[in-house]
């Protein structure tokens, strides 16, 4: 279409020049997070501690939390409540693992710690038919997070979902047990990230919650925890004024402040 | 007929009014009322949605605001070849309030009337034309496009590419293979619903806190708008026109009473989304944008409740939820029938906003309810910023409409306030 | 209340070190951040001259941001067109300044390059009355936002709202046209933090909306901004909107994996 004029051209090449920057950037985020990790390790290990010196630190941080209850069905809270200690320990900052320590109930569950491992890697998208790759093949790389299946023992009451107990993998019923298994605390820690679909839903979704969120903010989350219930005991405000938005629909929800702040 | 036409009949005369009247994108959504398992598997229903606005100015302040969303359900649609499918129309109010700012007294009951006469005038095709789909399709000219799923380095290098060899949208090819295109009959099954819940505001933030506005009861709000209703049916719809009201936690008796003084004279208790005492609600009962009932069904999913609760019993905990402590009184108004005149009109650039991104559609209609109304400032601001937004970056501009009611009429002087539909989401504080 | 019992005090220890801990997270959040800014900069200069390569960039950024517009008043965006260049320069992670450029309007308006400077401090909240402070006074320590006047030309269009024109501040038509004048975009250049309610609203964070989100992800925006369609803005898609998720519930097998996140 026509010759490209100077200006066309350097522009165009700006804009190419501007991608570059966009990886500069992310490789400085990458070094950013890393150097993060390094220095609150110490801060971390110390506050371990003395978490532990918490009674059901875990177990309220776990209740409190709005998003987490979305990933789990709720009969898992039963053993959301065993939950007597979770840790994250960063081998650098695109691999971590995730501890999990249980209480046991008596002819039920056992008491027992597992460590599921995570790993965050470059995954070409397959999802991309092979004629149309073409010289902009590295854009399609995706960031995926993925991880091992690892054993842990079932509560009892969940026999009939447990993937090891169903009989029948290929009956309707027993298709039906096995997918509520999966769904359910337990079946995330099967879960690889490389089998959409058959696995523990958004299991990658539910690590990063714990790793990036959870487990950072779980001191903020406890304290809220006990703020909140003060708030239900105070009755006396009346509903009328602060604690009710009028935010108007789904658009305004979840939009930032604006103006009317 | 043009929205002019039937909103001058509800303001006085010889008095100028301006309106603002955006529309949003009309979007394929999912079903209104959830489907259960084997309907879910075999439909090929289609569901549209689309958001109205309106808000009326008078001596450069806001006065009034009324949010409609209307949904077409398109059923069985095999799309290309059935011409015209079978379809129904589903009007949702889901919010109209006043700013306690109008130099003049005017009947809101009309206004909202007449803009409610207005929406069922419009052919529903008029929202079927080009529809942006749940999910737009990526093949090999798609690639070359920048949508919503193009990351920031990919749109880098498109942007470049364009600057050295010239790129030009292929707009037939666009709105072939970027957006849907449904037609319907005209004569279709129409729907309206509303929730009605006392509130000191709806879209004007603050606004209560004037002392200008006067805050109506819940029953007083209910009878608001059941005769609002109640009108437009006489108005606008048949002789077999289904009207029913559900007011949580009241009994059969009680709810009757409230329909002593309507005209229509087949008012029944209940609603319009069918289903017995022991119908699972979560079958029945319809998802809306920011609605208490849709909210108590969300709830009942994440508590895993949601397979065992039956429609009474939904009715019954729906009254005790916390969003309504104060027992105040509650309602679901809902009409089901066909129209007693043809709805053809397809309405035009003069009268109406059709804004090209959900993004613009929230811009405006934030001029409006981002605002605080505690003082007149508020009123004015939002007037001045919409119709400085309208003719800079739309050019466009607002509606003028000039009253034509007789003031003999208005001496009925029934200066409603309405406090309507939609209750306020409790927000977390973090 | 009775005596405190061993490990009761231990957990009421464990409490006061958790906070100590939390004090050792917000420092390295802050080391981290200076980090960060120290690593970008080059990049973000090298952004900054492509940026200046491409026509209309920040006129498009600044359009296309859905928030940036719910600062300001829609009759500023005239003057937001002329805005040529916006840069943020830090002299630390909590001092910075924003220097905007203006391109003029005949007759109107007067092209200048306006620096306005920033700076985090900590203030001690003095809304708490003198009797209820004891011991506890580091928790009441505020990190604010405050800043300096800064003289630009206003556009001639404003001159009945500009406070250098408006002869009686103490009409109340005078006061209205003072409050407007302080609204619009200029007035946010005589905004200080220091007297609320009298100044430009939310001007500290309509400066950390620069700071924080315009002028790090700015080419994003842009790109954003070329969507060859429109209707591909849409980013108010809720939650509180989305279809019925019953596969837990139901069993159901061809359901798509869609919690609500």
């Amino acid at each position: 279409m026509g010759e490209v004029k100077p200006n066309e051209e350097e522009e165009s090449n700006a804009f190419l020049q501007l991608a570059e920057c966009e990886l500069k950037v992310d490789a400085i985020e990458k070094d950013v997070a890393q150097y993060r990790l390094d220095k609150m390790k110490s801060v971390y290990q110390e506050r371990d501690g003395l978490v532990n010196k918490i009674p059901e630190f875990w177990k309220i941080v776990l209740s409190q939390h709005t998003d987490f209850a979305n990933y789990i069905r709720a009969s898992d809270f039963t053993y959301v409540d065993c939950i007597q200690d979770v840790k994250v320990e960063w081998d650098n900052v695109d691999e971590f693992k995730i501890i999990i320590k249980f209480d046991g109930i008596k002819d039920d569950f056992e008491a027992q710690t597992v460590t599921k491992q995570f790993k965050r890697q470059k995954i070409i998208d397959d999802t991309k038919s092979k004629e149309d790759s073409d010289s902009d093949d590295d854009d399609d790389e995706l960031e995926k997070l993925i991880s091992e299946p690892v054993d842990i023992k079932w509560p009892k009451k969940y026999e009939d979902i447990c993937p090891e107990s169903i009989q029948d993998k290929k009956s309707p019923e027993g298709k039906k047990k096995y997918r509520q298994g999966m769904k359910s605390l337990f079946g995330w820690f099967r879960w690889t990230g490389l089998k959409p679909g058959k696995e523990f839903p958004h299991g990658d979704s539910f690590a990063e919650l714990i790793v990036d969120d959870l487990y950072p903010y779980c001191v903020k989350y406890y304290t809220e925890a006990h703020r909140d219930l003060e708030d239900e005991n105070d009755d006396s405000d009346s509903e009328s004024e602060g604690e009710l938005d009028l935010s108007d629909d789904e658009g305004n929800e979840n939009e930032p402040k604006r103006r009317k702040l | 007929m043009g929205i002019n036409s039937y909103l001058k009949d509800a303001l006085p005369e010889n008095e100028n009014f301006e309106l603002l009247h955006i529309l949003s994108v009309p979007k394929e959504t999912h079903p209104i009322v959830t489907q259960n398992i084997s309907t879910r598997r075999d439909s090929k229903n289609v569901t549209i949605k689309t958001q109205h606005f309106f808000s009326l100015f008078y001596h450069s302040k806001v006065i009034f605001g009324l949010e409609v969303y209307v949904y077409i359900t398109l059923y069985n649609s095999t799309i290309d070849s059935h011409p015209k499918l079978d379809a129904e129309r589903l009007i949702f109010i889901s919010k109209a309030d006043t700013s306690g700012y109008s130099d003049i007294r005017v009947n809101v009951k009309d206004i909202t009337n007449s803009i409610l006469s207005y929406l069922l005038s419009i052919d529903p095709n008029f929202y079927l034309k080009n529809v942006k789909p749940i999910q737009r399709k990526r093949d090999i000219y798609t690639k070359q496009l920048i949508l919503g799923s193009t990351s920031t380095r990919k749109g880098l290098k498109i942007l470049s590419n364009r600057r050295r060899k010239g790129f030009r949208l292929d707009n037939e090819k666009i709105n072939k293979n970027l957006f849907s295109h449904f037609t319907c009959n005209q004569n279709i099954i129409t729907k309206i619903t509303l929730f009605t819940r006392p509130s000191e505001q709806y879209l004007f933030s603050k606004s209560s806190e004037s002392g200008n506005k006067h805050i109506l009861a819940g029953s007083t709000l209910l009878k608001w708008w059941i005769s609002l209703i109640d009108k437009n049916i006489l108005h606008n719809f048949k002789q077999d026109t289904k009207a029913a009201m559900q007011i949580p936690g009241e009994s059969s008796l009680e709810i009757k009473r409230y329909f002593k003084s309507l005209l229509y004279p087949n008012w029944q208790v209940g609603d319009i989304f069918g289903g017995t005492d022991t119908s699972l609600a979560v079958y029945k009962i319809p998802l809306f944008p920011d609605d208490p009932k849709s909210r108590f069904i969300r709830q009942l999913v994440e508590e895993g409740r949601i397979l065992s609760v039956k429609l009474s019993t939904f009715w019954t905990e729906l009254q005790e939820r916390q969003e309504f402590r104060l027992s105040e009184t509650v309602s679901v108004i809902g009409i089901e029938g066909y129209l007693s005149k043809l709805p053809i009109y397809i309405p035009g650039t003069d009268d109406i906003i059709i804004s090209g991104s959900k993004n613009k559609f929230n811009r405006i209609k934030s001029y409006i309810t981002g605002e605080e109304y505690d003082t007149e400032e508020g009123a004015t601001e939002s007037y001045y910023n919409v119709k400085t937004y309208l003719k800079e970056r739309i050019g466009t501009n607002l509606i003028l409409i000039s009253g034509s009611k007789k003031n003999s009429l208005s001496t009925r002087t029934e200066q409603s306030k309405p406090k309507v539909t939609i209750l306020q989401v409790r927000k977390k504080t973090k």
